[in-house]
């Protein structure tokens, strides 16, 4: 099994989807020529040509809307947002018209479209290139939004909402595009949507963690080594209650690690929907390990401690596994935020 | 005329060939949004609607150049363009009306028309959303190796929203299969089209994408279809992208509600002179094709029809809850 | 003390302010001439003139944009979007601009805007214009985000809004406008932001509305007679922890009760804030009465069972009080969601 | 030249006034840009910057043609538009490393530059979105009766996003006192302009909008000056906006890690010829304002400066923590 690099993995799901299936196409700002901002397009353009591999304007509401309507017609687009930030011009085409096309048309019209954007902070791209978002598309039924953490999942995720009929939006943490892991391709290394990887089992507590956190959850755990169980969610609408359910059930103790911060994030639907239906079963308060609520700086010192890593995760899952109770997180700790 | 029911739309949409089952067709779409209109003011129907009548011209020439194979993107402002298009008026108005027989099922609405069988996309409600739409439509004809040609139904207003750049920018340099249709109705909704841009000959916008912009009389059915089809041949020859101003004229109101108070005295007095109906029914009388007596019996029957039509869709059915819990993702959850 | 419609007090509210202070300018489509399609701008351009009162183009991404300019230079315009979803070309100017520009300019530079946009179902707008969508704005440190419930809230929110020094989005439930209520106005009517409302005392139960569906459960809270609290949340982003806390303190219950579906919504985050915060002092499962996780429908009947009305909201509360578990919503009840 | 420090932006600013002291700044610029590719490849910054050679004369000559009092919103291209404003290099580079002298303290870097004394907006990292602002800052202007004019700085990719779109014509439709600078620099990112779209003398786009589109030769520095101070003054007069396109060369690649290797061969050679530095240079001796000498000298004092300041500011202190938590809500959390 080859250890590549993820912007590789995906590389390699675009090229087998397209030779699969005649109707993928792919299309974003300095994917063809220039095989990508990212290199996460390496060698399509010369393998699919200009029709199927295309460079396009800076216009993402007219390529996601190009998009939109070519999905509509029974192509299946990919269209790369260089970073998830360009969608904030262009959630009308995906939240308003893509993912209600089914809808509006009695079930005649699907938009099996993708949506492919990079996301996240750790790489000094400031504020306005370094959000998540994904709270921009979350309460949109009929989207699909699934998130990467290796090459494997990557590579898997992607060629699922390429073959999915409905619209998917993959977000891809930014950070991650050079890591290297071990990736089956084909159809043997499909991951589906929709269903939640567990990547280390435990009993005494359960961690559901999300792209580029999940490599950071798995470390801290491994440091403490006490029965902690880590989900990484992979899709985040709609997610999987039954395996984040039946983990609880089992460990009876809940956290989310997220990037970001805790106000919009996906974790509170995590720790509100199992607290509905599993409070029964909880032994402790559920909570949230996240960033603070604040843009994210550029700084590579504070940019480094604005994300939870691998050093906060574990002070916070060890102190609330000892005492029970809700750690503060390190800037309450250190009296920072005034 | 009959009956028409879903099935038949393309034999609905290839009648149009003959000029007399031209303003049959306009005349039909007038009379539909008179009724609907009656229905709003009877409570009969729920939210909002925007009425076409003005643009019949421009609706019936737009489905004469199109073939059923091509795609359409057009407005909430839509009920002329589905009926042009060969949708029934029981499919129409059952829609409008949330009924089950609706051509969404009655989830949809005024705004939200779809007829795939016809190329019409779900109607947009979003101003501008559908230009950059009926481009990946075209992006995906034209990847395909097909000769089928897209096209975008938009008003003026629609020319000031940033979809609009981003679109005939796309298909310009791609040189896509679509042609973009501005319906220049004078307004969006209570503004006079100066009142929001300097340039209201929106044609020459065409300019900043170095593709033709040809403005034409929407009013006149022949002038507007002639231009349509050059548009269109330039499209389905692989030529590129053109941008056709029709200048019309919304003889409504913007939605149910509006009184249109704020236009210029005279000023709707005066395109009534040139009313689309008007014309088109004047010259076939002059040209011989039909009698003012054939023309009035084929108006009469399309009033009979579409009184059965009105009679038979209150009665149909409802939704039930269900329905709304369908058709969101591919499989039902 | 007057009864006035909700739109009126909203008016009065632009005026009030508009004489209070020279920099107040509003604009967005046909609110000048026309008064604006909900007539929430009566008479203003009468008294303040073509100047101030302007109408624009459809454009929503330009003039949010040309907002964000005239703030950063020391004005406080109120820009109208007429319906929430037209923000899905604007984010990008909220949230990634106005938001930070306090942050990148070391605190010099300051966006005191504001955005009205009208929100939610009710009216048989369709799919596309009955969104509520204030997920799209939750996640940003830096934007504020308050909900008016009445004429009241309407005109004090408001004037909060106007005067405060960051960017705020008053979400305005469209279905309401119409609504006549009592309506301080001047100073006295002045509704802080950030300050949860609590209209009904009780110590049995907390409920969180926010919105059209504060007087939905008012009004079951009435039927019921048993002890419900019910809070106005009022402003959602941030929203006031404190006043949730102490009456979840004092009732051991939660629920809170949104207009549209439970995915994104931001119900998740006060349940998994409280539940995180206030866990041992929980009596009974938290949760959520929401729409169904479905876009909005058109017909009537359907649209009107779309939103968790009266009946419904009372169902799910007496079945709560009586058996302390989690009630299902009537798609389940009813098996119609298959 | 002394080490400037904050405070004494505007006098900076002034000093431009003298044509040497022109090419100074120009070559400040250049030297600075230098600089900062070499702090990059040594791994001393963080994250990534988009250099700024071959539009130093369309950078200086704005900066001369604008008060203090005027505004300007820029991208992420911004250190030229900065250092020509009046921002001393020490502000600029320490924000740039990150650090806590830097304009925004440190959280902002290359991308986020803002000086208000000077009229800079923090720097757009977003494509086309500095457009609105800057027709938003003319907004306000024009409703307070002040003579000040807005600047939008942007490059030719960004004339395809809708924000251009919508932000000319909002101009155009309220007159606003705004002037649109386009620095068409051949390139997007990778992308040569003619690959995204068909119209690549981009000033004509002012056509849509009824408004002067002017190009002018960017590398020129009197030349760019004269274009500009035609449309500041018009702006200034009330007559509403012009569209400027400025013919520049992006010399160095798009951000640090780009060698431009997609350029057709002879390109950039061609265009070094026309180096604005080379030319600006040129006719200070060739019209006797100043000597070679006197150049030389002033390019080692300028060299010396920058020595000065990259020390001074690699030595300076980083922020702490606490500073990501600042200056996000007006007051205090
Ligand atoms: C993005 C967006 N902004 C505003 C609206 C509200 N709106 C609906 S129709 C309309 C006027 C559109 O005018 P025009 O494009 O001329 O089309 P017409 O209604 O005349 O057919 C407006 C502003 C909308 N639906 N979408
Ligand atoms: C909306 C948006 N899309 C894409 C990008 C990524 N991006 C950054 S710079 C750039 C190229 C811009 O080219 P141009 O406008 O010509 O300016 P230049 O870089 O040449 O100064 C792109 C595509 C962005 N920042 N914002
Ligand atoms: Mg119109
Ligand atoms: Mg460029």
């Amino acid at each position: 099994m080859a250890r590549i690099r993820v912007r590789q993995a995906i590389a390699s799901a675009l090229s087998d989807a397209m030779r699969e299936d005649e109707s993928v196409l792919i299309f974003g700002e300095d994917i063809a020529a220039a095989e990508g901002p990212f290199k996460t397009s390496e060698g399509l353009l010369a393998e699919f040509g200009p029709l199927r591999v295309r460079d396009t304007p800076i216009s993402e509401m007219g390529f996601v809307g190009a998009a939109v309507g070519a999905a509509a017609v029974g192509m299946r687009p990919v269209a790369e947002i260089m970073f998830m930030e360009f969608l904030g011009v262009a959630l009308d085409q995906l939240v308003t018209e893509a993912a209600k096309f089914r809808y509006l048309s009695n079930g005649r019209v699907g938009v099996p479209l993708v949506v492919r954007a990079s996301v996240g902070s750790g790489l000094g791209f400031g504020t306005q290139h370094s959000q998540t978002l994904e709270n921009w598309l979350g309460a949109t039924p009929g989207l699909k939004v699934a998130v990467p953490s290796d090459a494997q999942t990557a590579y898997g995720l992607l060629r699922s909402a390429i073959r999915d009929p409905d619209p998917v939006v993959v977000l891809e943490p930014r950070v991650l595009y050079a890591e290297r892991g071990e990736c089956v391709t084909g159809d043997a290394g499909i991951v589906p949507l929709g269903v939640a990887r567990v990547p280390r089992e435990g009993d005494a507590l359960t961690v559901v963690a999300l792209g580029q956190t999940v490599r950071a959850a798995l470390a801290a755990a491994e440091r403490i080594d006490a029965g902690i169980e880590v989900i990484d969610l992979s899709t985040v609408t709609p997610w999987d209650r039954e395996t984040v359910l039946a983990s609880v059930a089992k460990t009876g103790r809940l956290v989310t690690v997220e990037e970001a911060p805790a106000s919009g994030g996906w974790g509170a639907e995590i720790v509100a929907t199992v607290t509905t239906a599993a409070f029964r079963s909880l032994q402790a308060p559920p909570f949230r390990i996240t960033a603070p609520d604040v843009p994210v700086p550029y700084n590579k010192a504070l940019e480094a401690r604005f994300s939870p890593g691998i050093g906060e995760i574990e002070h916070q899952l060890t102190t609330y596994l000892r005492t029970g109770e809700v750690p503060d997180p390190w800037w309450l700790r250190e009296g920072v935020a005034a | 005329m009959t009956l028409v029911r879903s099935g038949d739309h393309v034999a609905r949409r290839e009648a149009l060939a003959d000029p007399v089952a031209r303003y049959e067709r306009m005349y039909e779409i007038r009379r539909f949004e008179e009724r609907v209109n009656d229905l709003f003011a009877q409570g009969l129907i729920h939210g909002t609607t925007h009425l076409c009548a003005g643009q019949e011209a421009l609706d019936v020439s737009l489905a004469l150049e199109l073939r059923a194979t091509d795609i359409v993107t057009a407005t909430y402002r839509g009920h002329g363009i589905a009926l042009a298009l060969g949708m029934p008026a029981t499919d129409v108005l059952a829609e409008i009306m949330g009924k089950a027989d609706g051509c969404t099922g009655g989830v949809g609405g005024s705004m939200h028309l779809c007829e795939p069988d016809v190329g019409l996309l779900p109607t947009f409600a979003i101003v501008g959303a559908g230009l950059p739409v009926a481009a990946g439509a075209a992006l995906a004809f034209q990847t395909r190796g097909e000769d089928r040609v897209a096209v975008a139904v938009f008003g003026d207003g629609a020319a000031n929203i940033g979809a609009f750049h981003e679109a005939l920018n796309l298909a310009a340099v791609w040189k896509l299969p679509v042609v973009f249709v501005c319906d220049n109705n004078v307004y969006a909704e209570y503004s006079r089209i100066d009142l929001t841009t300097p340039l209201t000959d929106l044609h020459r916008r065409a300019g900043s994408y170095d593709i033709p912009g040809v403005p034409v009389d929407g009013m006149d059915v022949d002038a507007t279809r002639a231009v349509l089809r050059e548009a269109v041949s330039r499209a389905r020859a692989g030529e590129g992208p053109t941008l056709v101003e029709a200048k019309t004229y919304r003889f409504a109101g913007h939605s149910r509600a509006d009184q249109a108070t704020y236009r210029p005295e005279g000023e709707l007095e005066r395109w009534r002179e040139r009313d689309p109906l008007v014309l088109a029914r004047a010259a076939l009388v002059a040209g011989g094709a039909a009698t003012e007596d054939d023309l009035a019996g084929l108006e009469k029957a399309v009033d009979e029809d579409l009184d059965a039509v009105a009679e038979a869709v209150a009665a149909g059915p409802d939704p039930t809850p269900a329905a709304m819990f369908r058709n969101i993702w591919a499989v039902a959850a």
